[in-house]
């Protein structure tokens, strides 16, 4: 037993460290470090940074831009990512579009979209979840007819990540209502976001922020050429996306960024109050037993060759609830005279990071998924 | 023992209600918080015509002389209704003004009040007074800087506390003026606050030091208390009727087992919570003496404060994305309970308080 | 509004406090207050002192011993009884087995059974639990046939509190198996312990107390006349008993008790830690808030004359919850130097209060009551 | 990086858990708890033939020099088994023992030690250390008490802990005898334990003083982690089990989604827990000074106390009445993983050392 990386490992580690501390421009770090906006062109120009590294899509085939980096390096450098205070990198074209089409799509399809999202020339965002459907995600509802050589979709999405900056979106709609099993008439469709017929939104949190929108199609015409995979067979597509890759859903080096910045903030504030290091300890050992949890998963998908199971689900609910608690302490640890403080920043971080025990398949989901998966019960 | 509110705090109670159920629904409140000023003075001027601003003041000014238990009901629907308008603020200053004149302009809603009291540093500490007050002739000046002021910019007059020769002490300051800056900013549960920088600003001294600071706090934060409940029960009852409407694979999710347990959590702390409310503002009213009150009220302020935390959280999970959402009053009530949580102090400052009072 | 008892009831908890003071036996009250184990003796011994005061049914009509107290009064005195440390009051003749036949008796069993339970001359045990039927207690098997002017029974009851004390036992049993509404075919039967065929066999639960028992029954012949109500309208009489009187499931007045020990003990060991000091302060807050809520229940009920709604629930689940949290703390409170008595009495109680959350219903099955009755869930 | 055993400590660990399960299952550890020694001497043995004595100790005295990772695998059998015999104190008290030549006995199973250092009111602070040790012509006598010392009845030789004339010093003392009384007491994880009254005890003085007594318990209580994960495992395997098996209207209840998802939680706080463990045990071996090694241990300690607890009520509670028979084996994992939660210290304790140690 060693919970140390090799010696390769550490090597790769402050490599990867070095270069991104060179890299990321201050402004850019600035931003993420005081929870500020971030534009499409602040999100882009990073992307960009990283693809003209070759670091953007590490887990593609190098063929198409990947770094052949094992498990263990793709794990280092997102956490990594994370510690340093990169701008988030999208997930939609890199890790959820690419892998896809990569599996499921058309020479054609490859050729035509993975250079660009590759070179961040294409914004692209999620077309998932309707009103009726969030957790239950085969009930969607929005329809695509096929008519000649295109379909022509109806309906809404909503909860859509930076719709309003996407220049793409990939969509699960219907094309099969007449299937008793709901999960058989679903398509996955490519959509142009530029396509008439398409309205975006804004839904804005209670943070006050613009992050997410509500999507609506009127008779968009979508070519034909678009449906990735089968007709009816894009519940293969979403399970294979749900499943691929969730070895960092803990995000342990963006929390272990956020803890030292309460360590900081304690110790200039000179909290002593016992109740308050004790949670603060509490949070910095879940964390340390998160970090092992995740390297135990990933030692064993590295020896293994297998993808995770079913328990990885854990590692986002005990990583969100440990966002969570971050930012609930880092307010608390605030004077409480400095409301203005917590009215500007500390505040609405607390109210924008209860969304994560709700997204990407709630915590409830999680746990349901875990007790059937794992525990078979 | 008796838990009703008597006939005329129930009638009063009601009619703020089904007024605000009214005139301040989530809609009118989203135009109020977003215009510039972040309060309406007709909205204002009818909490008056209702009686609400002489309720606690004395009956020689206007009042009725009430209690926290008479301002219970009100303050629930306030807590319902997310009222925005500086009433807390303005009620405890009056308390600390005894038999001042001005009292009558603010039962006519005339005047509105606030109370300058906390500085940076203090963390609820009442004695942590650094503002500096100085005789000048025939009057008084105030120097120095408050902080988080509730309502102070809308209020007309501050009530201050500042270290004079003999202590703290007690002052009534025109607001704004060219000494008294203010630095205004909505707060996280969007009502309206402010810094304040007394450069000389001429004062008059009122009576009462620190035993009636504390005893305004405490009646505040009985007063927090009772609004807590008021907005929990909105958590509760919109967080149950959610689970009963929303679907999801093909069923209600409130069929969902895990889900009926947490909302009866959630149900059961408000219960708590109430009880709780109902002590500290009945102990308020009457208590023997100062420990017992701030005792009562500070094992109601840890209790509220746990379970606002809890309550809250637990509505915008169990509405999923629609909790998080602005256009949700969910999301509001979860902002006003997350300050309602730290407000007059935390459970751990409570907690401590508590020990020290055995 | 207005917490406070009024003149009347206070001067009627102090009368009461004084008596049970004078005359609960000093070795009873010590036995309590030290965890030891109680008699059947020692439990018939108070029972017979309350009798004899004519305070030991309080909720029974006038004519058969009752008190007429208000719900109130009775309140007061349960707690008083808590707090004052007296033995437990078995519940199952007083509380139980009385009320069923006062509301479903016969003249005849009246009669028979009423005084002697009020006298404490039989003391009884409750056949609801089978080793198949717990939270679903319309499961039970135990087959009751009739046969002549008796029955037969046969099968098991489980979990039979103070079972190897009693002289008799009332049972759920089933006496027509083929309906389809399995609450349909049950019957509510008073056995006499002595009967052949029933053996008792002794329950050793963790603390490695004596308490609970199974029950077997081989061809057992239970006279017809000890049929209650109607053959197979058991269930109607297991309903009533189960709504019947929940006003005391807080145990507020030995849980005052249990703290006000505690904190002795806190200040004799002189312990200042603040992370304990708030756990204690957090449990008595919680301990008020219960005592409250219990009277906004007793208030609303002399009100309106209505029994409490299902949301009475919630004193059973804050206040074993409490009951709980004290004997944890305890424990934690020992010196570890002292695992001696941590073995002999700490440890032993914090093991069988675990039991609280499950027994008379588990917390998980009030919160299915009030999620369904109270909540329309 | 490297989260499986290697060969060897695989080896030990399945041949001590298939040993376990033929020769230790509950009924057989039911006859050891009940027997008037508390442990069974054929175990014993079998442990010493397994090799599981020599393992922590140096090659020269019969051992393999084998660390905290090395002992991981047994602990967490011995956890999930129940093991009642004294192997924690001796291991211990040998860590203690450097080089002596008593070492040998211990390797072949035919000494048993115990490590007898806690007092009275010390609350896990290893320097509260008040028995006395006296220099007495060419020896020591040792004179004063000490408390709930973990397999001290079965001990042959006792590790104290004394004051000397240089500080808390380290004595070997043979047990029991006129000058060392031993008040055996069954635990409440029904381990045999004991409080001894020293009364001029002669006393051979061995290396090592107060840095060793620290290291020596840092070891302990990482074992006892490790030990906790299998009592946990255990715990969570049963409750699944059970939640399988027992029907309830109609159905298991593992179907009921709040139970589920408390099951899952169970699960996670195992998963945790075990993480914590594996920390802790490599610490304890190649850690590069002794800060880092006590806060490690002290963090797996805070997660292994925390989880222990709500591991251990959970499944009782899941079980229903069955999970508090004293038939079921559950409601014994219970009461050791009650103990271990306060033993060496509970989070309270760890929690103040961690944060002494930044």
């Amino acid at each position: 037993m060693d919970l140390n990386y090799s010696a390769e490992e550490l090597s790769f580690r402050d490599q990867t460290r070095a270069w991104l501390e060179a890299n990321l421009p201050k402004d850019l770090r600035d931003k993420v470090a005081n929870y500020e906006h971030l534009s499409r062109d602040d999100l882009l120009r990073w992307h960009r940074i990283l693809a003209k590294k070759g670091w953007v899509a590490p887990a593609w085939p190098k063929e198409w831009g990947g770094t052949d980096w094992n498990v263990v390096q793709r794990y280092i450098f997102e956490e990594e990512l994370g510690y340093v205070g990169s701008p988030p990198l999208i997930p939609f074209g890199i890790t959820m579009c690419g892998p896809v089409l990569l599996r499921f799509g058309t020479e054609a399809q490859k050729k035509r979209f993975l250079p660009r999202i590759y070179n961040g020339d294409d914004f692209w965002c999620q077309g998932y979840s309707e009103p009726g459907s969030g957790s239950d995600l085969a009930s969607l509802k929005t329809k695509a007819v096929r008519s000649g050589d295109h379909y022509v979709v109806n309906g809404q999405k909503i909860w859509t990540t930076l719709g309003h900056y996407a220049d793409w979106i990939f969509c699960l709609v219907r094309t099969d209502s007449s299937v008793e099993k709901r999960q058989e008439g679903i398509s996955f469709l490519l959509i142009d976001m530029k396509t008439p017929g398409i309205t975006v939104r804004p839904l804005i949190l209670m943070d006050g922020a613009h992050e997410v929108n509500e999507v609506f199609f009127e008779d968009v015409k979508v070519p034909a050429e678009n449906l990735v995979f089968q007709e009816n067979k894009g519940w293969t597509v979403a399970k294979y996306l749900l499943g691929h890759e969730r070895m960092n859903t803990g995000r342990i080096g963006a929390s272990k960024r956020e803890l030292a910045k309460l360590k900081d903030f304690v110790s200039q504030r000179n909290i002593v109050d016992v109740r308050f290091k004790d949670r603060l300890t509490r949070l910095e050992v879940e964390l340390m037993a998160l970090e092992i949890t995740n390297l135990r998963f990933l030692d064993t998908m590295r020896r293994t060759g297998q993808p995770p199971g079913a328990d990885v689900s854990m590692l986002k609910i005990k990583g969100t609830e440990i966002q969570q608690g971050l930012t609930e302490l880092m307010m608390q640890a605030e004077d409480p005279a400095e409301a203005a403080a917590i009215a500007g920043s500390l505040g609405p971080r607390y109210c924008s990071m209860r969304k994560t025990t709700i997204y990407a398949g709630s915590n409830e989901i999680q746990r349901n998924i875990i007790a059937k998966m794992t525990l078979g019960l | 023992m008796n838990f009703d509110y008597n006939e005329e705090q129930q009638l009063l109670a009601d009619s703020v209600r089904r007024y605000l159920q009214k005139d301040y629904d989530f809609e009118a409140r989203k135009k109020i918080v977003a215009s510039n000023e972040g309060w309406s003075a007709a909205v204002w001027a009818q909490f008056a015509e209702m009686g609400l601003m002489g309720l606690p003041l004395p009956a020689d000014y206007g009042g009725f002389g009430g209690g926290a238990v008479d301002l219970m009901g009100v303050m629930e629907a306030f807590g319902d209704a997310l009222v925005v308008e500086p009433y807390l603020p303005t009620v405890m200053a009056a308390r600390l003004l005894g038999k001042h004149p001005i009292l009558s302009s603010v039962a006519e809603g005339k005047t509105r009040l606030a109370l300058a009291h906390t500085e940076a540093g203090a963390r609820h500490r009442p004695g942590h007074v650094n503002v500096v007050a100085r005789k000048t002739g025939n009057g008084w000046t105030i120097e120095g800087e408050k902080k988080a002021v509730a309502g102070a910019p809308i209020a007309d007059m501050l009530v201050v506390s500042a270290k004079g020769p003999d202590g703290v002490a007690l002052f009534l300051v025109e607001s704004p003026s060219a000494e008294v800056k203010i630095n205004a900013f909505r707060a996280l549960d969007e009502t309206r606050s402010a810094d304040i920088v007394f450069k000389g600003a001429k004062a008059e001294k009122i009576d009462g030091g620190l035993a009636q600071i504390e005893d305004a706090i405490d009646f505040g934060t009985a007063l927090v208390c009772a609004e807590a409940v008021g907005a929990m029960k909105f958590a509760c009852d919109t967080t149950l009727e959610y689970l009963k409407t929303r679907k999801q694979f093909g069923v209600p999710i409130g069929t969902f087992q895990a889900l009926q347990h947490r909302m009866v959590d959630m149900f059961i702390a408000y219960e708590q919570a109430k009880s709780m409310a109902c002590l500290a503002c009945s102990k308020v009213d009457a208590s023997a003496n100062a420990t017992e009150r701030a005792r009562s009220v500070s094992a109601a302020k840890i209790k509220i404060s746990d379970n606002a935390r809890h309550v809250s959280q637990e509505a915008v999970q169990l509405h999923g994305g629609m909790g998080m959402s602005e256009e949700m009053k969910v999301s509001h009530t979860f902002r006003r309970l997350t300050v309602i949580a730290e407000q007059f102090g935390g459970a751990d400052y409570h907690l401590e308080r508590f020990a020290g009072l055995q």
